[in-house]
């Protein structure tokens, strides 16, 4: 019996676009056990947000990721505000959903890109990602930041997006959509791309729940558990339905968040159809007191924040939880007894965000 | 023999720089296709120029010695091609030339480096054999191993009597080329599982020597579609200059159009679909009793 | 406010949360909270999208009980409490003794309370 | 399942101009709107010390006495906080980046 | 123009980044900022890179991951420090565990500021990386960078760049 | 034939048979080491002059076949007291029928003495070069060897001067056996190599070479029989001798005896013998079961061939040697342990002779010859230091050879150079494979397994190279210990293999081509196969020593420039462990230390041993029975 071999997989490694290690034993190339090694983007920010103003925080908060910083704010200004009992503003919340489905646009033609890469499809990589500009430029147009768009604040957001761009956005999703469709048949539908994807990583609708794991994972194994459906922000006056599939593998979830994608351009449509007239933000005085969680669905799933305030401008304890620590346990079951090609595609396929897993 | 010399002197020369234009051209190509402008058509020679001035890190010296036993097998393959020489012979230096390196993988300890060298040696083993087969077809069509036969004025077209093998040259081309699907164990845009596989562990001037190594290779790869698959006369040069630039768009396509796929599968789909393909359009050729 | 909690103790922690997955419970995750004396741990679970909170006052000093045998899902965030609030936690299934989230030069257990950041980093 | 479904976008890309905006050698006017980097009208400023207090980054200094207003664009998360506190809207986004 | 200054290989490596730096250097190797016009490839190994790009603040653990990565990367090198947390910590600068900007480990070439820097920021950045790649390859010592600030005061109206005035930073020359 | 030329032959077989029973009764160890190199010395130089004299026959008195047939029968009375003593009755059987084969035909008579019952021609006398010179560098290196083998043999070892006088005796055995052309002498000569391979084998006697060592006398007698009933098909015919049967063409006698060639060469599906044999101590594995007497087998059917041009049988073997090549190859490659490789390997490239000699043309019998000669050295030289290898790092693992090169360079640089003798062009293995598929060009089944089993090779051979190479960066300077005897030997054959190595186009140009021409006189030869022949022998020298030379001067000269200053840790996603010593670990899972490592490739999952076997041999039992079938035998 020949030794196993023992490699270090990350934490500056080309595929993984985070630092994050893994230590995997393998077989020839057959992974036996995977080990994860994290804590190479642990800031500490819970603890920093427990010194800064609360008002402040909700720029920390973005700051916990930059892929899906929008929703990170937002779910942080809807716990304050319930703490608070801040009632926003429709419009204001219209407008978040817009942001929030963007950002999550944005975060799937990433992931989609950085998957392409993972199973070495350059161009597929370059169009995803090419794609994503579009919805870069649309946030940059109607937030002021491509990435950090900031607009959320407590008590409504800071900045609104006038009727007159609605026709940009429009176009702009149009191009976005007509990108997709495009792509469609090859992420849908090309052998070679089927053969990376299908049966690989593969988790029972059992595991999933036992694992606790979270949005397109849990999806993609028939788990329609979308944050999105209990109608936080304006979701309950939008009409949509979960996307979900059966398989379990890289390509259920795959095909989830493509079909997500589509689902997101109907959804900002859908916003800018019913966008309420008014005010985009109240003001908000005091400061927050007592335990709230505040949940949202982010690209990766649902996002958790336990906010304790104390009465004073500081906050007693930020506790953040993100889709992919819940997704983590998760990932551990689908990596042994996979081939060490399969391992970026089944990493990539969680669409993991090492950065919100440790904040 | 002087007029050999100097033609071998000038193919010396001139195999790397055309090997290095058409890999530029690859890229600007690829580039485009992508959506994108591309970086220059000479970038290929900057870049080999850059690594020549680069700091000579290394892991252990027996890795240089390989180094240089890659790009020394290499030449000899030009060379003995343009003495006209035996094929499969030629062929065999080939192979050892792409096992210097495998070896030049193997002999660190670094364990993406190796992996890589594994994964190249499966190449290996999924295109050799079928460059053989095209060898072998190459002997049934002609009479002859003899490089010289092959592109003698009145020589038979190959691709008339090979055209299945033709097909199956191209995706050992493609294997060799590092091209999608077939980019396992090293690919030029190094974002795969094992980094940059074989050539992982040479920096600066030692992974210019392989650079340079590989732009001969091109050269060669392509020689072979532009001497051998069209009838070698000047007034067919055309027909050889649109086969080597099908050839050259096919596997840029072919690049752009598929995922990475595994190892084991590029192994099975050479020895069983390709390898099929070939022996079929060879025992044609028995059949026929080109012989 | 946190809806559905429901107060236990050490010694019944692990026959609540066994009992909790076969009622359709999913496991979400944990918080912890110095408050003091002792600390809050609560422990989440959703069910239809609604939270439900079992609430552990663990004093301070006092070991923790992995749960991660009967929730696997459970390590990962049982181990970031053993990091940041140096909790000892007892049969962890995969255990990194403090050295998940931190490094050894890194400040130990920096979620405790009595910890104040006295120096204050580069504020001009 | 089929093969080269890729080739309509490929072939779509190579026959139309590539998306690449050359810059450096032609630049993009910035977005209005956009946050590029913060600027003060030093004049209009009173030097209360608010948006200092505000910075979620503490990138900000200001000192009454003498009166000087300090900015750490490497500090600086260009986030506006500051410029909407302020009380003499002194300060000001410019949408071009640094 | 030396060669290096044609061929400019990055490596990437994200320390402690929120991922919006991150993502956005991606976008530079993206179709539409493209920097391989000016020769780059993103080759993820330092043994083969001119340039390291960083982003994100240094924290306890990867501190040691960045001085290797650094220190595997053939001479002459180059390293550009995208973002703010990169540059000084940024906004996570009083975080329990994070030790500062990357230029307290290793020295930094280039800084781009920015909360992510936008691509066209990042590619100025790496435009004059390119510039002091070339310079080190003759030979000629290249400063450190230095930090800026902006101080205005309300008088004659000097709206000047003074070098900073801090301790550590009294080393970064004009 | 002059007398000196014959006492030269008796010489080279006696000699070291007298040798042998002086080396029995001597009981220091100073003078068994003496005489064993006296044996060695005399047996190579007797050796050379035999392969340098001229051809000749040798027209013995009558009495000399009578002690051949007398002689025949003591050694199957010999197999049939092993059989008694391991309680074989299968051995038992096959020595009985031997016996009665060998009785009865005492009482018929052929066209007796027509022909000469010793010959030396071309193939004997490169087969006598070979077991003379490789033979005797084994011996002299076993006495090194035996040394230290002493200090870790088991208990039950049996004593080394019965290990020296079988290692001794064996020589002159094998040197009879290619000399002889009698087939009482032949069988006589087969059946002591048997048993000399039978007491080696189990020299240990632990279990399990006990029962390798039965395995191994139970196939070979298997084969002995085989070869008993050839030469009986043969007598029923009227030829006595080897010659005869050629000369009669007699197909389904020499049937037998390819198939006696076949369990001997251990060909699937006769290998199993030949692995086991490989707990032997390594000279043995080296002498015996690579270098010589395995190559009786392909010895036999290569003085066949011309004889038997174009026939159907010579089709077959073909085919049974290609298979073996490619099948051998591919279990090679799930193999870790080092010698099992090399077994596998010696079965593969016997196979390739096989075929070569099957292909029956001018250009497969000369890279047959070719493939001989230079595989019995390298294959010696490899068995040489993987013994040494072995006794030093306690291991056969190929995964334990990583730091060789640091601990002992010697051997680690000549096991690299035989090991390039496998791979490297222009060297005779590469060069030879080169003919060997040119030769089968008009036999496409055997073409296409050929092709195969040669992409497989590299697999296995570059990871063994590439796991022995693999050093870290320290500068290494040990001197190595090993014995005098085992390092000169190790020294001459890897000079050899050099020499002959980087000459081989030159060798085959102007030996090897003579001798298949001179085989093939009078044989018609397809004008293709003439062609390739011809253009074979053309292949130019200078381009390849030109880049060997270019390769080696540069990168010598960059090996010994490089500033150890510009040495970098390895690449591990930036975790190394810093620190000189320990750069392949790297940080990992609460921040410790682990040692990174990769282990060669083995597909086990593909090449998995059992299974693998077991089809081949299923599918090499078929081939052997259809051969005979198409013979017109079953
Ligand atoms: N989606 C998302 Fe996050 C959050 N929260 C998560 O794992 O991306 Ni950075
Ligand atoms: S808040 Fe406005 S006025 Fe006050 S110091 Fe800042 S810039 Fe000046
Ligand atoms: S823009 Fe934000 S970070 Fe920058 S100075 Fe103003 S408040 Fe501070
Ligand atoms: S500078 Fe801003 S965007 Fe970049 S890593 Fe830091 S927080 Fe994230």
């Amino acid at each position: 019996m020949a030794k196993r071999s023992v490699i270090p997989f990350g934490p500056q490694h080309p595929v993984l676009p985070e630092p994050l290690q893994l230590k995997l034993v393998m077989e020839d190339e057959k992974v036996v056990e995977a080990i994860p090694a994290i804590g190479y983007v642990h800031r500490g920010l819970e603890r920093l947000a427990q010194e800064k103003d609360y008002q402040q925080v909700t720029y920390l908060a973005e700051r916990v990721c930059g892929i899906c910083s929008f929703i990170h704010s937002l779910t942080f200004c809807q716990g304050i505000e319930e703490l608070m009992n801040v009632t926003v503003p429709d419009r204001a919340k219209f407008l978040r959903v817009m942001w929030s489905e963007m950002h999550r646009m944005h975060s799937h033609l990433l992931w989609l890109g950085l998957t392409a890469d993972a199973f070495g499809f350059e161009s597929l990589f370059m169009q995803g990602m090419r794609t994503r500009e579009t919805i870069l430029q649309l946030m940059e147009s109607t937030a002021g930041a491509r990435i950090m768009l900031g607009t959320c604040t407590v008590g409504g957001v800071r900045r609104d997006i006038e009727s007159s761009a609605f026709g940009e956005i429009n176009t702009a999703l149009d191009s976005v959509a007509r990108d997709l469709d495009q792509m469609a048949p090859t992420i849908l539908n090309d052998y070679s791309v089927r053969e990376r994807l299908v049966g690989v990583g593969t988790i029972t609708a059992q595991q999933a729940f036992e694992t606790g794991a979270v949005g397109p994972v849990a999806k993609a194994c028939g788990f329609a558990r979308d944050f999105r459906t209990t109608g936080y922000a304006a979701y309950g006056q939008l009409d949509f339905k979960p996307v979900t599939e059966t398989a379990g593998d890289c390509f259920a979830r795959t095909q989830v968040r493509f079909a997500e994608l589509y689902q997101s351009v109907d959804l900002i449509r859908q916003c800018m159809a019913k966008m309420p007239a008014g005010p985009i933000a109240v003001p908000v005085k005091g400061n927050p007191d007592g335990e709230i969680i505040a949940r949202t669905e982010q690209p990766r799933g649902e996002v958790i924040y336990y906010i304790k305030g104390n009465g004073t401008k500081n906050l007693e304890r930020l506790r953040i939880r993100t889709p992919t620590f819940a997704n983590i346990p998760a990932l551990l079951k689908m990596l042994p007894g996979c081939q060490l090609t399969d391992v970026p595609v089944i990493i990539l396929t969680i669409d993991p965000c090492i950065s919100c897993t440790e904040r | 023999m002087s007029e050999t010399i100097i033609k071998l002197l000038i193919a010396i020369v001139a195999a790397p720089l055309v090997g290095a234009i058409i890999a530029g051209l690859d890229r600007k190509v690829t580039a485009r296709m992508q959506g994108r402008v591309g970086p220059p058509i000479l970038q290929p020679i900057y870049d080999v120029l850059k690594l020549l001035i680069k700091q000579p890190i290394f892991l252990n010296r027996v890795q240089i010695l390989y180094a240089f036993m890659h790009l020394a097998f290499m030449m000899l393959t030009l060379v003995l091609l343009i003495l006209g020489q035996d094929l499969l012979l030629t062929l065999f230096v080939h192979a050892f030339a792409t096992i210097s390196l495998i070896l030049g993988g193997m002999c660190v300890r670094s364990p993406y480096s190796r992996i890589g060298s594994q994964r190249k040696t499966l190449m290996l083993l999924a295109y050799e054999p079928i460059l053989v087969i095209m060898v072998v077809g190459i002997y049934l069509s002609q009479g002859s191993f003899m490089a010289s036969d092959v592109v003698a004025a009145g020589a038979k077209p190959l691709l008339l009597s090979l055209p299945l093998v033709f097909i199956a040259y191209m995706m050992a081309m493609a294997i060799e080329l590092q091209k999608s699907p077939f980019d396992v164990a090293s690919s030029h845009h190094a974002h795969q599982e094992i980094v940059k596989g074989v050539t992982l562990e040479y920096a600066g001037p030692f992974l210019a020597i392989i650079e340079i190594a590989h732009f001969y290779e091109v050269f060669l790869l392509f020689a072979v579609v532009y001497f051998f698959w069209a009838p070698y006369n000047l007034a067919n040069a055309a027909v050889g200059m649109a086969l080597a630039a099908g050839a050259f768009l096919f596997h840029i396509v072919l690049d752009n159009t598929f995922a990475r796929l595994p190892a084991m599968w590029i192994v099975r789909f050479m020895w069983v679909i390709v390898f099929l393909m070939a022996t079929t359009n060879i025992i044609w050729l028995y059949r026929l009793g080109t012989i | 406010m946190l809806t559905n909690v429901k107060e236990i103790s050490r010694d019944t922690l692990l026959n609540e949360v066994a009992a909790m997955m076969p009622q359709g419970y999913r496991f979400v995750t944990m918080t912890c909270v110095d408050c003091g004396e002792y600390h809050d741990i609560m422990y989440h679970f959703d069910k239809d999208y609604v939270l439900s909170t079992l609430r552990l006052k663990l004093l301070k000093g006092q070991k923790l009980p992995s749960i991660s045998d009967i929730i696997f899902a459970a390590i990962i965030v049982e181990n970031e409490i053993r990091d940041l609030f140096g909790i000892p936690v007892k049969g962890l299934a995969l255990n990194y003794e403090g050295r998940f989230l931190l490094t050894e030069d890194a400040p130990i257990a920096p979620f405790n309370k009595p910890v104040v950041n006295t120096e204050t980093k580069s504020n001009n | 399942m089929r093969i080269f479904t890729f080739v309509n976008n490929v072939w779509q890309n190579i026959t139309s101009r590539p998306a690449t905006r050359l810059y450096p050698f032609t630049p993009r006017t910035p977005i209005a709107g956009a946050r590029g980097h913060l600027q003060i009208d030093a004049d209009t400023c009173i030097y209360c010390g608010i948006c200092q207090k505000r910075c979620p980054s503490n990138a900000l200094a200001v000192t009454r006495e003498p009166k000087t207003w300090t900015l750490d664009p490497y500090k600086c998360i260009v986030c506006s906080y500051c410029v909407e506190a302020c009380p003499k809207k002194c300060l000001s986004m410019n949408p071009a980046h640094k | 123009m030396s060669v290096l200054a044609k061929s400019p290989w990055v490596v990437h490596f994200n320390c402690n980044s929120c991922n919006g730096c991150d993502i956005e250097f991606l976008a530079c190797l993206c179709p539409t900022y493209d920097v391989e016009r000016f020769g780059v490839v993103h080759v993820g190994n330092p043994k083969h890179a001119d340039i390291l790009v960083v982003t994100g603040s240094v924290n306890h653990r990867n501190a040691r991951v960045l001085a290797n990565v650094y220190q595997q990367m053939p001479s002459p090198k180059v390293v550009v420090a995208c973002g703010v947390c990169t540059s000084s910590g940024g906004i996570f600068a009083d975080c329990y565990n994070v030790l500062g900007g990357v230029d307290k480990f290793i020295p930094v070439d280039v800084f781009v500021p920015g909360c992510p820097p936008r691509p066209e920021a990042m590619i100025d950045g790496i435009v004059k990386a390119v510039g002091i790649l070339a310079a080190k390859a003759k030979g000629i010592e290249t400063p450190v960078a230095d930090k800026p600030r902006i101080t205005v005061s309300p008088s004659p109206k000097p709206v000047d760049e003074t070098p900073a005035q801090e301790p550590d930073e009294v080393g970064a020359v004009k | 034939m002059n007398d000196i030329n014959t006492l030269a032959l008796l010489g080279v077989i006696a000699g070291p048979v007298i040798f042998a029973a002086a080396i029995y009764f001597t009981k220091q160890t100073k003078l068994r080491n003496i005489l064993v190199l006296g044996a060695a010395l005399l047996t190579s130089a007797l050796g050379i002059f035999i392969a340098a004299s001229p051809s000749a026959n040798v027209y013995p008195d009558s009495w000399v076949v009578y002690a051949g047939a007398g002689l025949e029968i003591v050694m199957t009375l010999a197999v049939l007291a092993i059989a008694y003593n391991i309680r074989s009755w299968a051995v038992g059987l096959f020595g009985t029928i031997q016996l009665v084969l060998v009785v009865i035909s005492e009482f018929m008579h052929g066209e007796s003495s027509i022909g000469p019952a010793f010959v030396v021609d071309d193939l004997s006398r490169v087969m006598v070069a070979i077991v003379s010179v490789v033979g005797s560098l084994i011996l002299v290196y076993s006495i090194g060897y035996m040394k230290e083998h002493e200090h870790h043999a088991p208990a039950t070892a049996r004593s080394t001067n019965t290990f020296m006088f079988f290692l001794v005796g064996f020589i002159g055995a094998m040197n009879g056996l290619v000399l002889a052309n009698d087939m009482k002498w032949l069988g006589c000569f087969f059946e002591a190599t048997t048993i000399c391979s039978f007491v080696l084998i189990g020299h240990d006697r632990t279990r399990e070479a006990a029962k390798n060592a039965a395995r191994a006398i139970l196939i070979n007698s298997f084969g002995g029989v085989a070869l008993t009933i050839g030469a009986f098909l043969a007598l029923l015919k009227g030829s006595t001798q080897y010659s005869g049967i050629l000369y009669h063409a007699d197909i389904i006698a020499f049937s037998f005896i390819a198939l006696a060639g076949l369990v001997k060469s251990a060909q699937m599906p006769f290998q199993s013998w030949l692995l086991g044999a490989m707990v032997a101590p390594t000279p043995v594995s080296a002498l015996l079961h690579s270098a010589t007497m395995v190559n009786i087998g392909v010895y036999l059917v290569l003085r066949a061939a011309p004889a038997f041009v174009g026939t159907k049988l010579m089709y077959f073997i073909a085919i049974i040697g290609a298979f073996s090549f490619a099948a051998t190859s591919a279990l090679a490659i799930a193999q870790s342990n080092g010698k099992k490789v090399l077994a596998y390997s010696t079965i593969g490239n016997l196979g390739l002779i096989f075929t070569c000699a099957g292909i029956d043309s001018p250009l497969g019998y000369s890279a047959a010859i070719m493939l001989l000669c230079f595989h019995a050295v390298s294959k010696g030289l490899l068995f040489l230091c993987m013994g040494t290898i072995e006794q030093k790092i306690g291991s056969r693992d190929i995964e334990d050879m990583g730091s060789l090169l640091r601990e002992m360079p010697l051997t680690t640089v000549i096991t690299l150079i035989g090991m390039a003798s496998m791979l490297v062009p222009p060297f005779g293995m590469l060069l030879s494979k080169w003919l060997a598929i040119e030769a089968a060009i008009s036999s496409p089944i055997v073409l296409l397994l050929v092709v195969i089993g040669s992409a497989l090779t590299v697999l296995f051979w570059a990871k063994w190279i590439g796991r022995i190479t693999t050093v870290s960066y320290h500068p290494w300077y040990t001197i190595e210990r090993i014995s005098i005897s085992k390092q000169s030997v190790l020294a001459i054959l890897a000079t050899i293999v050099v020499i002959a190595g980087l000459g081989a186009i030159l060798l085959y140009r102007d030996l090897f081509v003579d001798i298949a021409i001179r085989a093939y006189q009078g044989t018609y030869i397809s004008q293709s196969d003439m062609k390739l022949f011809e253009a074979a022998g053309n292949i130019p020298y200078w381009p390849f020593m030109a880049f060997i030379g270019l390769a080696l001067v540069a990168g010598i000269l960059a090996y010994f420039t490089v500033n150890a200053s510009n040495v970098r840790a390895p690449f591990l996603c930036g975790e190394n462990v810093p620190g000189s010593t320990k750069t392949y670990e790297f940080r990992s899972v609460k921040d410790s230390s682990h040692l990174a490592w990769s282990s060669s490739l083995y597909l086990r999952h593909i090449f998995e041993e059992s299974k693998t076997t077991m089809w081949a041999n299923l599918i090499a039992a078929v081939i052997i029975l259809s051969m005979f079938a198409a013979i017109g035998v079953l």
